[in-house]
Parts: C-alpha cells; structure tokens; sequence
C-alpha cells in the first residue's frame, strides 16, 4: 500500500477550511491533532445511541457503553503492546497521567531527603512540574540531563547521574520542540542497575511512531489522545501490572473503591483503582477509534511519511535565508516537528504573519521553557506534521518565512 | 421473552430453595469475595477434602442460584475433578453465549448459559466460584490457576 | 411558556431508541443525562471547523478555540452566579472538583492532627474518599452527619459536631440516592461561626435546579457535565476567588505556570492555575451548550416540572405493592431521584426484568454504600428524572415492577 | 491584507526605532511581569514623578513598540493624566475592534486600535502598560484601578 495523502485528507472535514483567504496549512499538529470522520462519527453514534453510564448498570445502554469503553482500553493496550488492558488507565490527559505516577508511585516509594529523581532539560512542563512539586513534598532532589548542541539529551554523566539514590526517572520520548527521539536503552540499563523506575512521556511519540512498551522495558508511559486524532479530554497511563497494583490510589471516589465505610475503604485493583469518578467514557470511545485508524494505516508507515515530509522541511528551511533550526539537522532520530528562529523577528510575529496566509504554526516557549533557555531564546516558533501534511504544506511555509522577512524586513 | 434465557427454572428454583446455605465448621480455608460495582457479597467455607462447601451471602438470584448449583456439583470431588468442572463453568460464563456446555461436566450449572449473554451479570455468576477458589487455596488445595475476570 | 416536554424529547437523539424491542424509557439520569442534538451539534461544530489548543497559540484556529473555551467557562460562571469566570475551573468531572479542594485547600489550611473535617453518611463516595484520604496525609479526624429515618441530615448534634477545631465542611447539595435536597443554611452559618470552609456537592443540584452559589454562602461548589446534559470528560469546581489566588497548585503541567525553571517553578493566577495541561476544550463547548439549552428552558421550570414528575412518581410507585421507598415520601425538600426497594426481590433482578421492558433504572449501592448501609441494604433500584421524563414513562416503570413481581413471585 | 491593520506603519518604527529603552537610575518603583503564555518578559522602571520611564526586555514587534509608545506617551505627565490615559488605551485593546481612539488622548498609541481584533495579541500590546502601573504602584503612586486582563 502506498501512503495515499489526498484520501487521508479527504477524512479531515476541518482541512477543507480557508482561513484568512487561503487554504488551511496545519502545521501545529504536535500542540494538538486534527480528527478524522471516522473518530467523531464513533462518538456521534456513541452519544445519539448508546450513551450510560459505565461499570455501574445492569441495563443496556449502561452495558454497550461499558463493553465500548473496555473496548476501547483494549484497543489501546494492543496499540502499545501491552500485558493486558488491565494496564491501560485512562486519564484526562498526558499531564494528569503523569501527575498520577508522580502522586501513587511517589507515595509507593516512600520518598524522602537524599533520594534523588531524574528528569531532562527537554521536557515539556507537564514531565517537569509534577517532579517538582513530588520534590517539594517529600524531600526528595530533582536532577536533570541536558542537552547537547545538536538537541540531543547529553548522557556524558550518565553513570553519576543515575545513581544508587535515584529512585525515579522521566524522559521525554520524543521532544515537543526540537523533535529529538531519543535512544534510551542506555539509561534505561543503567536505571534498571541501580533499581530506579523509569516513566516515558510519550506524548509525541505514540502518535507518530510505532511505540512496544515491553520492547521499552520501563515502567509507565504517558500519552494524550487529542495529539493522536482522537478527542480532547482523555489521556493514558500505562503502567506494569505488578506496580500499579501496588500503588496507592490518587484522586478518591466513585468506581475505583472495594467497599466504602464511612471509617475506611479499600479501593479496587487497577485500572479502576486509578479511575476515580464517571470516565471521559465518549472521549475514550473516540481514542479507541483514533487508534483503530492509525492501525489501518499503520504507524510505520504513518512514521515513513512524517520522515520523508521532515527531511523535505528541514531541506526547505535551509534554504530560506535567516533561518535557524533548534534540534537535529537531519532526519534521522528526530520526528516530524521542527523548531527554529528567523533572524531578527519575533516568533509571535512570524506566527501572526504566517497565519494571514492561512499557515498555522505554534509560536512561544512550547510548555518547554527550559529547552528553549537551553538555546538562549525566550520563545521559538514549531512546524510540526502528521499523516496529512503534504510537501506543498511545506512550500506554503517556506513562502511565507519570505514574506515575514519582507514585513520585517 | 429474552428474560427466560437469563431466569432458567432452575436458577429461579436454586434462588428461592437455596441448597448447602449457612457457614458451618470444620473448615480449613474462608474466603471472602465483594462485586464492587453492586456491593454483591459472599462467604464460602471449604475443609481441604470438600466433604462440605458451606458459604453465606447477600446477592441476587444469580449470585445465590450460582452458588447453591456450585455447592451441589463441588461436594465432595477430588481436586482434579473440581479444576475441570470450575474451568468449564468459567469458560461459560466468559463465551457471551457461544459455548455450548456439556451437562456431564456442569450438571445443573448448564442453566446458566443464557448469563454468559448478559455482560452485567457474568461477575454474578462467577462471585461464590471466586469465592471458592480462594477458600481451597487458604485451605491448601490448589483448584487451577485464576482465570482473569474483567470489572 | 408551558414545559412542553415532546418538544424537548426531539431534541434527544437517543429517546427514538428502542430497546429490547420496547421505546426506550430512560430513567437514569442521576447516574449521566442523555444529550440534545444542540450539544452534539455545538462539539461536531467545534472539532469540524475550529479545532486547535487553547492558550497557547496566535494562530485563527488556537484563537478561535481560546474564545470559545472561555465563553463556555463565562457562561458556566453566569449559570450558577459566580462573581467573575475566573471562578470557574475546569476539571473532567465533580470527582476531580472535590479532590482538587482536598488537596489544595487542604495544603493551604495546613491541616494537622486535631483538625477535623465533616461530611455525612449521606454523601457519594465522591465526596467521601477524598476527605478520608486527606486524613490519612494529614492526620485530620473525619467526622460526619447521620442522616434521619425518613431521610434527612441528622442536625442535632451541629453545634457539638461542628465546632472550633472543624476546618472544612464538605456535603451534598442533593443527594443522588434519596434524592433529599439539603437546607444548608444553619450548617452554613455555623460553619461560618467557626471558620470552617464548606464546600458543597452540587453533582445532582446543578442540573435540576437553579443554584446561585454567592447565595448559598459557601465557599466551593463542584459539579459534573453529563449529568446536566453535557459531554462526559468535564467537570467544574467553582471556588470564591480570593481563595483560589491563595491555594497551592494541584496538578503540575503546562498552562498552569507563570514561569519555569528546572530549580522551581511560579504559578499562574486562577482559573489557569488549576488546569494543567490540555484541557477537555470540545468538552467545555459542549457544557456551554448545554447550558444554553438549560437557560433556554429556565432553570426553575426545569425544577418544577421534576417536581411534578416526582409527585406522581411517588403516588405511582406507593400504589404497587411490596415497594419501599428510601428517603422523602413527598415532593417537598427532595428532587425527582427516587430510589426504593422491591420485598423480597434483589435490585439485580429488578433492574434486569426492568430493562427487559425498555426502562433502564440504575440498580446497585449507587457509589453511596454508607446511605445503603443507613437502610440496611446492601443496594437500591433507583430510578431518575429529568426534563425529559413523561408521565407515561412512570407508568412504564409501575408496569415494569408487576411484572417483576410476577417473574420473582 | 488583513496584516495591516495589525503591523502598522508607526508600530514597526517603534519596533525597530524603540524609544527611551533602557534601564535607568534613579527609580522609585520597578516591575517586571512576564506573559506566561508565550515567554515575553519587560521590566518597567519609574522615579514617582514620572520624569523618566525605563524599560527593557524581550518580546514581539507589538509589546516592543507598546513600550516605546508608551514611554513617549506617559513620560513627566501628572498621575492624573497618566490615569486617564492608561484607562483610555486599555479600553482600546479590550474593544475588540469596535472603540473608536481619540488621537488627542492617544497619540501614537491609536495605531494599536488594529491589534484589538486580534485576542491573542492585545496581551502583547498590554505588557508593558500594565508592568509600569504595577511600578508606579510601587512607587507610590495609584495611577487608576487595574482592570481584569484575561490570559
Ligand atoms: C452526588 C454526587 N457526587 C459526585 C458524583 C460524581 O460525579 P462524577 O462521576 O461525574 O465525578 C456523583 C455522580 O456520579 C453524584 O451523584
Ligand atoms: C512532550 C509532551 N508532554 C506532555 C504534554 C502534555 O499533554 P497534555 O497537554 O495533553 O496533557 C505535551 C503536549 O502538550 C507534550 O508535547
């Protein structure tokens, strides 16, 4: 099968839009996707036919919603190659996954002055600020890798930065900013030695790649449906059977207990023990949808595009004058998403610019603060693709970088 | 009525004259099971020969229908004849109505075919045979690994 | 203008359904409302046309989908008579509202040992295991209301139960068992007295009735989106302003910083403060909309027809024998959520006959075993109105329990 | 081109010709506020006077030349005009388009009028507008009631 771009658009309404005038070029996938037909028609159908609640009714509504739900999870779980779809917790979110390991696996461990966590300079805030905040409440140090010149993660202290006091390590897989996809059997060895679980931040890379958490060997991951076609408002933790059943809960309350007495309860095992509360049970019903189209066309193909796509941007922003790239030059390693500076103007005016002519990238600090510090600029402007982007997309940015350079010439 | 398939005669019968009822000594292991979602409970009490299965609960006519068919059909086997029989009424109850069972093994416990078509009440069903192999392993007796039963 | 409920129900996509070859009769909407096609429009809209992230971009489809973000949260403030949207927090359900308070209210008041916090036995589970849990952390005692034979808080020991060393005060607006709507005034006004924060379940009051929170004195509210005709994956804590501005955050990510650096990290003011990462944003358009349709009506209509609905309910159901309801056997004080029991019959086996008919009742502890445990029962049939609900329906429901009779007899 | 109204003549010369940039002394209140949103950063300076207003920091052609207009606009003005005139152009950026500016009030700063109709930037245009009350408030001195700017 080859890689039919024009009929993958065909799917996304939004895509038909014109914006200012010209044709829509979304080029922020990375800040968040667009859907397809097939996701919000699931969720349609779902809403205008088989809405209940879940794992609560006897009834039939409340049972189709259920089985679609569990469905769901399990279609998630097969995407990741997970143990069981008992590992698969649906959150809101990436940010609410991540703050769930920070919360349970930080109260599991038990952690206090002198234990140390691990983290990088190129995470995105939401791999950050729970660690942080973790710190805060128990003690514990917060030590971080940085990042080489060419936007990779520096391993030269590897060995002293992981260490017998590190309990904790989070990564980012693949970066939001300079789109690095990083290799991390080598920490992940290390960790493994010196007896620290390891939490992957796959927000942007379970999108666009194929992603085997058992082929990862870590211990969770994190991602968010709506940078992978599906809808906003559900997110996925996934996490080794083993340890999520020994965690403690984090957020209290309906469906996710044993029994409940006003003295004391005892909460379910996992997923529901970390599933407090109604889900997002259409959300969910939308992302197993998302997945089931990737599969169709199947993310190494879906990956093969997005390479093919970055290696003809990175080439084209080359050759626009006055452009800089943050992150590695060339294809390899890195995903579809490229940050770079255009001399002299501001990222919020390239954006603005670049949106009169109907080019839609992302501007700032990415939820990236200290990336973007690492590079010496306060805020960087993103191109990022998807299995839509085409080459002309790419064309349209390359023309408008030569009409922001004219406006602020 | 779609209702019969799930309200055999004979659960309705186990339901309301439930065989085997009441926790009774000697016994070797107890265990205690819970269904979360409705609050269902069960107790059942095993000596590690089987000569009594005795066991207590609230639940419904599934639940104690379940129940009083497993204490008919487990009383008094050996380990390997309870395995089998344990395994096939899980296999059962988790064919969503396209297993045929085989009334030698199940016995009365073929009644309960029609519940494998009711996703809600499977965890009924299974809740006393939980139960149960949890009470044979407290009391030493190994019934066959834990199939996995979905919330 | 007369409530004229075939209008509404032809708005409601799911109501043409049948069910076990019966019209469908749904009386669950305590447990999640059904959706009108407004709602579904409103969301398809939105993910067709205007999708992008929130906050976070210059370009037309990021502004577009920030405008509307914030219109859904202004009209949501508006709604239930918030000072200013600012007050207005987004979550994925009341789940998360609650156990937000728990946890940045209760780091905020710094709770210790001898603290006590109230609740009643009255409460979901919702409003139950973050308050045990923020005990366990903290030490705090739990301490809670009885509730009356014929369903009621249990007031007289207030003045012993709340007193000086009560720090927060948390209780249901309505109860989604008995369907008891609470008087909170003196409770309020003692809770005052001692300087005790309250906060207010409002899950069940929100969606059928009209709620002005600065009349109710209180201090927060949460509530829940697919109760009140919303999307699942949305929920709302409302909280009085100046006390949000000096609460810590809860969840760690991005949107909710002011500034970060990998050494630490300052927040953002509320509401952003509290909503880490991507927001549930075609959830939050959906409530908007959902609100829109509930305005449209008038919130006191909606009310009023509920208490029609239940005057009859209860007439109905006190005429088929062997029926037991739980909570107030009249339509004063309570709302159109009555939960009963059948002699002699299992829950599991009433709402199964039930739903055999086409009329889907929840059945089980409702994720409120305390209230059960209050009735010595281990479950309830419950059944739930909504705007939607006819007469006719209630009849289905006494025809339904003939039957039901009849099969158990 | 809609880009226009948005990149006035007179805002990039200010963007590029910044007037009165720089932090001097002496000052008797300084501010430094940050768009948490996008990154962009100012620190405003002011003696209680107002005989001098210095500024610096990073951001877009729109907050740069905000500052630099707003410099010339305010420096040695009394607090009561300086009140008048921070309401007047803060009531410009949140008209969404539709207030009319009064040249004789605004001067230069009418050229802002264009960036009221887009949301995302009108925060840009008030950086620094609200960064210098913030240090005039710091220096004594109240120069209005702040209004609500929404992220
Ligand atoms: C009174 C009450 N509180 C809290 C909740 C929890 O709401 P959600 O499941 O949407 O978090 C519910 C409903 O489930 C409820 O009825
Ligand atoms: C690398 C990375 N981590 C975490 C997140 C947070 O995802 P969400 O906002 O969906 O929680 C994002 C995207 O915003 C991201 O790119």
């Amino acid at each position: 099968m080859t890689f039919d771009v024009a009929r993958i658009r065909a799917d996304f309404p939004i895509l038909q839009r014109e914006i200012n005038g010209h044709p829509l070029v979304y080029l922020d996938s990375a800040n968040t996707s667009q859907k397809p037909r097939q996701v919000l028609e699931a969720m349609r159908l779902h809403n205008e036919r088989h809405n209940g609640n879940v794992s609560r009714s006897v009834h039939t509504l409340g049972t189709e919603a259920t089985t679609a739900y569990e469905e769901a999870r399990a279609k998630v779980a097969a995407f990741i190659n997970a143990g069981t779809p008992d590992e698969i917790v649906f959150t809101k979110n990436s940010t609410e996954a991540l703050n769930l390991v920070a919360h349970s696996a930080g109260q599991y461990l038990a952690l206090k002055p002198g234990d140390e966590i691990v983290i990088s300079e190129m995470e995105h805030h939401s791999n950050i600020v729970p660690w942080q905040l973790l710190c805060e409440r128990t003690g514990a140090t917060l030590r971080w890798f940085g990042i080489t010149d060419d936007g990779r993660l520096d391993e030269s202290s590897l060995a002293e930065l992981i260490n017998e006091r590190t309990r904790l390590v989070s990564l980012v897989h693949m970066s939001n900013t300079l789109g690095t996809i990083n290799d991390l059997s080598r920490i992940v060895a290390r960790s493994r030695e010196v007896g620290a679980l390891v939490t992957l931040d796959c927000s942007q890379s379970v999108p666009h790649l194929p992603v085997d958490v058992r082929g990862l060997g870590v211990d969770f991951i994190a991602f968010t449906g709506h940078k992978m076609l599906g809808p906003t408002g559900i997110g996925v933790l996934w996490g080794r059977f083993e340890l999520l059943a020994k965690m403690p809960p984090f957020l209290g309350g309906g469906s996710m207990i044993e029994t409940v007495t006003m003295a004391g309860t005892t909460y379910a095992a996992p997923p529901a023990r970390f599933e407090a509360g109604t889900p997002p049970i259409a959300e969910a019903i939308g992302l197993g949808a998302a997945v089931d189209y990737l599969n169709e066309l199947g993310m190494a193909e879906v990956h093969q595009h997005e390479q093919d796509i970055t290696a003809y941007a990175l080439k084209a922003l080359a050759d626009v004058p006055g452009v800089r790239i943050f992150g590695p030059a060339t294809p390899e390693g890195r995903g579809g998403t490229v940050s770079f500076a255009v001399d002299g103007v501001h990222p919020h005016d390239v954006g603005q610019v670049l949106d009169a002519l109907g080019v839609e990238v992302r501007v700032g600090h990415h939820c990236a603060k200290p990336t973007c510090v690492r590079f010496g600029v306060p805020a960087m402007t993103r191109a990022s693709f998807y299995l839509y982007t085409t080459t002309d997309e790419i064309d349209a940015l390359a023309r408008g970088l030569d009409q922001v350079r004219k406006v602020f010439g | 009525m779609m209702l019969d398939a799930l309200y055999q005669e004979i659960i309705l019968d186990h339901y309301k004259h439930p065989h085997g009822r009441g926790l009774r000594d000697p016994y070797d292991g107890e265990a205690h099971h819970v269904n979360p979602t409705c609050g269902d409970e069960i107790t059942v009490r095993v000596p590690s020969d089987f000569s009594d299965i005795s066991y207590d609960g609230l639940g419904c006519s599934i639940s104690q229908a379940s129940a009083s068919v497993m204490h008919e059909l487990l009383i008094g086997k050996s380990a390997g004849e309870i395995a089998g029989i344990h395994e096939a009424f899980v296999e059962l109850m988790q064919g969503r109505g396209q297993v045929e069972p085989d009334e030698d093994v199940l016995g009365d416990a073929i009644a309960f075919a029609g519940v494998s078509k009711f996703p809600a009440r499977v965890k009924c069903a299974l809740l006393p045979w939980m139960a149960f192999k949890d009470a044979a392993a407290r009391a030493g007796v190994d019934v066959g690994a834990s199939p996995e039963v979905k919330a």
